[in-house]
């Protein structure tokens, strides 16, 4: 298969970021919008393209799915060690091209009737097409440096975004904080690549994931604290991935992302960033599964769970809408990695890989439809909070029309997208631990209760009188939502265990029909709850909030956990180490050095005065020296 | 020769002299008294030279031209030195040490 | 006898030396000096250098201690008290002075002085003719020079001594 | 006249016409002559030292050698490899933006390029010295005009801060002098001559003892100027007061002599010492690494944080010399490069902040992006290279310095490696307060709304030092495969 036209889905973008970046003064917005979206338009089309050759025609060999590469050398650490460049392609990474280049497209021509008039429309373009540029190159990467370093770009282009805004205090905080949290979470994961790279010899994705390659058959090669050195690797880089992914408890930096424009809020949590963790995860699958029997997936497991069950939690109490989808992508990408963790290798134990890329798949569709759509309402009304909405139904059809469709999919209603993904973790789950089924079941009870509950509260409930009546936005907004609303509707149809699996190989998934049909129960009582409690304008929510008491007032402040990282970050690391550091430079190293200089002045004063120009002194000294050398000598000669 | 006395009550003596001369000269601050001090110091040095060269060489007669010598320039050099304080008294109406420090540093 | 006078004189003279280093009094401390001199000249003449002690009693007790008690009469407000060292100065000075002392004394008395028994008499013809002898061992060179020094410094100090004439103008 | 030597004698010759300048006009013209001049011989020379380099395969090209003082052997040598070539780079783009960025010096102009450019051949003639003599001197040569330019063209506390800066330096070189003189004295070990030609020394087998007694202080020498903890506080007072254009060249390039010379003198001519005495320099320099970058989270005024962040960068740079290995190694000098850009594009960008709004207290600053966006930007992309993001030098050199210390497999020295790392956490704290601090939020003053937009020449200085930070960060294999090739003989010597 012939892939070096691959190379182009990623260098439109960037190119594009160039020309806009670079020419931003003088290009008039209607044309930048028009670059930005024709740019993005031949990616997807390219990699549909791909998609369609590498899995119908090229792709599989004997039903195996090959992976193709092509590199080249991009920096020399030691004989063995360098960074290359390069495309890999093979199943996950097409079907990450697609979801990224869908997805940015339906962003990138939504964005046009959204940021429609803005100061830094140009700019804003330049910015999407480097942040999609980032999220190609890491799907592509052949290598973990690779990986790490488009990784970086992605967590740079959501700082500019989310701090597009940047004249607004909150904003900016919100950019900070999602820098500083990921590049944490980087932190482990680049001594997570230094430790595999030393280990192993290699980077790259093709010897390390290959289960009789040298990395996993050599694992135990060193240990460390009761784990060999790869599981320690394979624990850091996941924290990378935890970070990028809004894991717990890495997750502060998700919700205050909604700062940015809306747009960026979708293809953030439906396309770009936060599926990274996820795509890095999958990605070395193998080596998680291999190295030390799966040790780390175990905590893969856990703390996806316990992230779905955690956000679910608290999306149920918030009040401004894009919070609430910011806590329900977390919770999702909590099903994805647990979905993972619970992956076996072979055959239909696979199964959790590929229920997690294929959640990842729908989710993108279906979360994106569902940011655009609320970014469509705060379009309208001008606010993010559900108390300024309502009723808006009669004025906004199509949104209302498309964004029932997208909570219906995250609900896991047949037969919309979720559904299909959402049961086969599900299944996946229970092969392999009960207890996470069961918490994965409750999650996506709690999953269709709250996204009803800002659906039934943006578009029913009470009616609110509006100072502007809301109209529907304008078709380049509404374009997207309806393709979107498509897609939400049918991917689910397509049978992703024959093409994606983790040992590339496809296989037979089956409905696991009572499985199927709990989760579906569960989801509609969720739904019924949220009808009862928030179709109509009534009190019974209120009571119940109240009835919950401190857990509720717990939960709505998110269990604190801002405050507590606020608490570290300020009063710690600021006021304790940082501050005294400061002052530490100042007074002692810098005074250690001053003083120096001062006691040589201080010295040369003295010595001045010694020099007092007074005969009878010098007369002294002399005389006092001399018996004092007089007294040495004799003291010594006899 | 002094009967009964030994060359070391004499050096003993001018040694005693010469100490007094020096601290007089170390801890006046009057420009005339310091001058007393440098001429009591000189006065033992005379005695000494005087004294060694009787009870050592009496032939010889060194150490009494020296003496005269040293009492020669003693003398101009008191007449300088007196000259030098009035002219300073003139200038600046003192003749204390701690006024004369002008040319310090 | 000639003992007891030498201890007399010893006794007498440190005391002055002392008094004359340690009074207030500017004019006591010149007439204390002047003790000390005469003192000197005293051993002079119990070592029979007779001319020796007429020098000194010429040159130092007539000469200088005119000279110094002229220019203090001049210069000194008798009625003043003499401005002393601070106390530590003194003290530190006294410490100094006491160590040099035994510094000296045990250098002294360490060294054996190979004493010459004598009683011999010199005339101050001796002291003439040696002065001015140009032989062998004479000194007429340092005499000659001697005398111009003194020339000079005779000079000299009536040149410092006269100092400017004082501008009348600048002087209003 | 040899290409090399053509480094020195070009800056005389331009502060010879410099002094028949009569005003501003003139003097700076002839200053960017010269710096123009020097930038294409140093490009030049880039290309020549690859053509070379085909056919000669020897220690360092170019050689040239003429005895200076006889009788202590002392010779003018001169010599480079691709270490000195890059540093030479860096140098002579440094200085003509330098040059563009004083554009506007009307304080004593002539006098001011003059003792820019007295300074600029100090380092020249130190990156070209084979000679320990000849380079000693030159170093000297580059920090004397320090005192002049930032006691005369500078601000605030300017005596006491060049006062400071020179007498630490000046401590510095005493020491080093000692070094100095001790490899010299026992260069004879192996029988020859008494030399102080570095590639000679190289070659005898210097006493370990000797080895041990004259390796710290060799490296503490010259590891002051490269800001080695505790020794780095002139540097926050240094730059602070220093004009714009003397702290660019101050911390891109002097502050580099450090790195290069405890590389070339320190490390190869003393490797028993080095392993010897490696561990305790590990420690201050990883306390410098994050002591650095945690004091610039709390300094207010731009040019402290720089100067902090300068120690934590060059803290790295000591850090990875002392890993003793070839990848650190090439870390170590890529970080020098990539530091050299990018903290004289951030000198170059707060002197601009601070002559239009007069001040360079964060805290009183707000909104510039919207009243100043160029500089802003361009802001924003230094502060991006700095916190080391792909696509910018400062990546390459971290990543290579870090995956070199974890070839090491002591955990002492993972440890340490570990620490240091955490620095790109820190620096993204700092560097993305002050962005957000200073550049985004509200415009905090109505007066910066009619801040003087970027001129040409200070759009072109700050170009000039951009290109190279993205060059190297998007291709950096011609430079690394360049540092790569020369460091082969020292890690041989070291082995």
């Amino acid at each position: 298969m012939n892939i070096s036209y691959i190379i182009l889905i990623p260098a439109i973008p960037l190119v594009v970021f160039l020309l806009l970046g670079i020419f931003n003064q003088r290009i008039k917005p209607s044309v930048s919008g028009y670059v930005g979206v024709f740019g993005l338009l031949a990616s997807a089309l390219m990699s549909i393209y791909a998609a369609y050759q590498y899995f119908f025609v090229s792709g599989n060999v004997d039903g195996v799915f090959q992976t193709f590469s092509q590199k080249t050398v991009w920096m020399n650490f030691t004989d063995s060690l360098h960074i290359d460049m390069g495309i890999l392609i093979d199943p996950i990474s097409v079907m990450m091209l697609i979801v990224v280049s869908v997805v940015s497209l339906m962003v990138h021509i939504y964005s046009r009737g959204y940021m429609k008039g803005d100061d830094g429309y140009t700019k804003f373009f330049a910015f999407l097409s480097l942040f999609t540029f980032s999220m190609f190159g890491l799907v592509l990467a052949t290598n973990l440096f690779q990986i790490y370093i488009f990784w970086e770009l992605v967590g740079v282009s959501s700082y500019l975004l989310i701090g597009y805004y940047y004249t607004k205090t909150s904003a900016i905080a919100a950019a900070k904080k999602a820098f500083v949290v990921t590049r944490f979470a980087d932190f482990g994961f680049l001594i997570g690549i230094l430790i595999v790279g030393y280990y192993t010899g290699t980077f790259d994705f093709e010897t390390l994931n290959n289960p009789e390659g040298s990395a996993i058959l050599n694992w135990a090669s060193s240990s460390f604290m009761g784990l060999s050195a790869l599981t320690w690797a394979l624990i850091l880089i996941f924290m990378g991935g935890a970070g990028k992914s809004a894991m717990f408890p890495l997750h502060i930096w998700l919700p205050d992302a909604m700062e940015g424009p809306t747009p960026v809020s979708a293809l953030i949590h439906a396309a770009t960033m936060v599926v990274a963790g996820i795509f890095l995860v999958a990605r070395l699958f193998p080596m998680y599964y291999f190295v030390d029997n799966g040790f780390v997936l175990n905590i893969v497991t856990y703390v996806g769970a316990f992230s779905a069950l955690f956000a679910a939690i608290i999306a149920i109490t918030q009040t401004d809408i894009k919070r609430v989808l910011a806590f329900s992508t977390m919770s999702q990408l909590g099903y994805m990695m647990l979905a993972l963790g619970v992956s076996g290798y072979d055959g239909h134990e696979g199964v959790g890989f590929m229920a997690s890329m294929f959640h990842l798949f729908t989710h993108a569709m279906f979360k994106a439809l569902l940011f655009l759509g609320a970014g469509s309402v705060i379009h309208a009304v001008h606010s993010n909070y559900l108390k300024d909405m309502g009723g808006l139904r009669k004025y906004m059809p199509i949104t209302n029309t498309t964004f029932l469709i997208a909570a219906l999919a995250i609900s896991g209603v047949p037969p919309f997208a979720g559904f299909w993904s959402k049961d086969e973790i599900l299944v996946a789950a229970f092969e392999q631990d009960k207890l996470i089924y069961f918490v994965g079941v409750f999650v996506a009870g709690l999953t269709a209760f709250y996204m009803f509950r800002i659906y039934f509260g943006i578009f029913w409930g009470k009616d609110n009188t509006y100072e502007h009546t809301p109209k529907e936005s304008p078709l380049s907004m509404t374009f997207p939502l309806l393709v979107l609303a498509f897609l939400s509707m049918t991917v689910g149809f397509i049978p992703f265990s024959e093409f994606i699996s983790p040992n590339k190989v496809g296989f037979e998934a089956h409905l696991n029909y009572p499985l199927a049909a709990v989760a579906t129960v569960v989801g509609l009582i969720g739904i019924a709850l949220a009808w009862v409690f928030y179709k109509k304008e009534n009190s019974l929510a209120d009571k119940w909030a109240i009835g919950f008491g401190m857990f509720y007032k717990w939960t709505s402040n998110k269990f604190y956990f801002d405050e507590i990282y606020m608490f570290v970050a300020k009063k710690i690391f600021f006021k304790r180490v940082s501050e005294p550091i400061a002052k530490f430079d100042r007074k002692y190293v810098d005074g250690t050095m001053v003083g120096i200089g001062n006691t040589t002045v201080g010295t040369s004063k003295k010595i001045k005065g010694l020099q007092s120009g007074r005969v009878q002194d010098y007369a002294f000294a002399f005389i006092a020296g001399a018996v004092v050398i007089g007294l040495v000598f004799i003291y010594f000669w006899t | 020769m002094i009967e009964g006395i030994s060359i070391y009550d004499v050096l003993t003596l001018t040694t005693i002299l010469f100490f007094i001369g020096v601290y007089g000269f170390l801890t006046r601050k009057n420009l005339i008294s310091i001058l007393i001090s440098v001429e009591m110091i000189l006065n033992a040095s005379v005695v000494n030279f005087v004294i060694i060269n009787k009870y050592l060489y009496p032939d010889i007669l060194q150490g009494v031209i020296f003496s005269i010598f040293i009492i020669a320039v003693a003398a101009a050099e008191t007449a300088l030195a007196v000259a030098i304080i009035i002219n300073l008294y003139r200038q600046i109406s003192s003749v204390e040490v701690k006024d004369t420090e002008v040319m310090k540093y | 006898m000639e003992r007891i006078l030498f201890y007399l004189l010893a006794l007498n003279m440190i005391s002055f030396a002392i008094a004359a280093v340690s009074t207030r009094k500017m004019l006591r401390s010149v007439i204390y000096l002047l003790f000390v001199l005469v003192g000197v000249a005293g051993i002079f003449f119990l070592i029979d250098y007779n001319f020796l002690a007429a020098i000194q009693l010429t040159v130092y007790a007539g000469g200088i201690i005119v000279l110094i008690i002229f220019s203090v009469l001049l210069v000194h407000h008798i009625e003043l008290k003499l401005e002393m060292a601070k106390p530590k100065r003194q003290i530190a000075t006294v410490i100094a002075c006491l160590l040099g002392i035994g510094l000296f004394l045990t250098t002294i008395y360490s060294y054996h002085f190979n004493v010459v028994e004598n009683n011999l008499t010199t005339t101050t013809s001796d002291i003439g003719s040696k002065l001015l002898s140009y032989g062998e061992g004479g000194f007429i060179l340092p005499f000659e020079v001697i005398s111009v020094l003194l020339l000079a410094a005779m000079i000299g100090a009536i040149i410092i001594a006269k100092g400017k004439k004082l501008n009348p103008k600048t002087h209003t | 006249m040899d290409i090399l030597s053509l480094f020195i004698l070009v800056p005389i010759i331009s502060i010879t016409v410099l002094l028949f300048t009569k005003n501003l006009r003139q003097a700076r013209i002839t200053a960017m002559i010269g710096s123009i001049i020097q930038l294409s011989m140093a490009i030049n020379l880039v290309f020549s030292y690859f053509k070379e380099r085909a056919v000669n395969d020897s220690l360092m090209v170019f050689t040239k050698d003429i005895v200076w003082f006889a009788p202590f052997n002392i010779h003018y040598s001169v010599g480079v490899d691709g270490i000195s070539v890059a540093l030479l780079l860096l140098t002579s783009i440094v200085v003509l933006a330098g040059v563009f960025i004083s554009w506007k010096m009307f304080d004593l102009p002539k006098e001011f390029f003059i003792s820019l450019i007295v300074l600029s051949i100090g380092v020249y003639g130190f990156f070209i010295s084979m000679d320990l003599f000849t380079m000693f001197v030159f170093f000297e040569i580059a920090v004397i005009p320090m005192y002049l330019l930032i006691g005369i063209w500078g601000s605030g506390p300017r005596e006491f801060s060049a006062m400071k800066l020179t007498l630490m330096l000046m401590g510095a070189s005493a020491i080093l002098l000692i070094g100095i003189l001790g490899i010299y004295f026992n260069s004879d070990a192996d029988g020859g001559a008494l030399t102080f030609n570095i590639l000679e020394i190289a070659k005898v087998n210097i006493p370990i003892e000797a080895q041990k007694l004259f390796f710290p202080l060799t490296f503490v020498g010259f590891a002051v100027i490269g800001a080695l903890f505790p020794f780095h506080t002139w540097s926050p007072d240094g730059h602070a007061s220093a004009p714009t254009a003397v702290s660019m060249l101050h911390a891109g390039v002097l502050m580099k002599l450090g790195g290069y010379g405890v590389f070339r003198v320190a490390m190869y001519l003393l490797p028993e010492g080095a392993k010897e005495w490696s561990w305790i320099f590990i420690i201050l320099s990883v306390i410098g690494v994050v002591y650095g970058a945690f004091s610039a989270i709390k300094q207010t005024d731009l040019k402290y944080i720089n100067a902090y962040s300068s120690v934590s960068h060059l803290g790295l740079v000591l850090f990875a010399l002392l890993m003793l290995n070839k990848t650190a190694w090439n870390g170590a000098i890529i970080q020098s490069l990539s530091h050299g850009f990018m903290t004289a594009l951030f000198f170059a960008l707060i002197g601009m902040i601070y002559e239009r709004t007069h001040t360079r207290n964060i805290a009183e600053l707000g909104g510039l992006l919207k009243v100043i966006p160029f500089i802003s930007t361009i802001y924003v992309i230094a502060g991006l290279a700095s916190l080391g993001l792909p696509g910018f030098s400062g990546f390459v050199a971290e990543m290579n310095i870090f995956v070199g210390a974890f070839q090491n497999d002591s955990l002492f020295v993972r440890i340490a490696t570990i620490l240091s790392v955490t620095v790109i956490v820190i620096t993204a704290v700092y560097i993305l307060r002050v962005v957000g601090i200073m550049l985004m939020g509200p415009v905090k003053n109505v007066a910066y709304l009619k801040l003087e937009r970027v001129t040409w020449f200070e759009k072109l200085g700050i170009l000039l030092l951009l290109v190279p930070i993205v060059g190297i960060g998007v291709a950096p294999l011609w430079i690394s495969n360049m540092i790569l090739e020369s460091l082969q003989p020292f890690i041989q010597g070291l082995l």
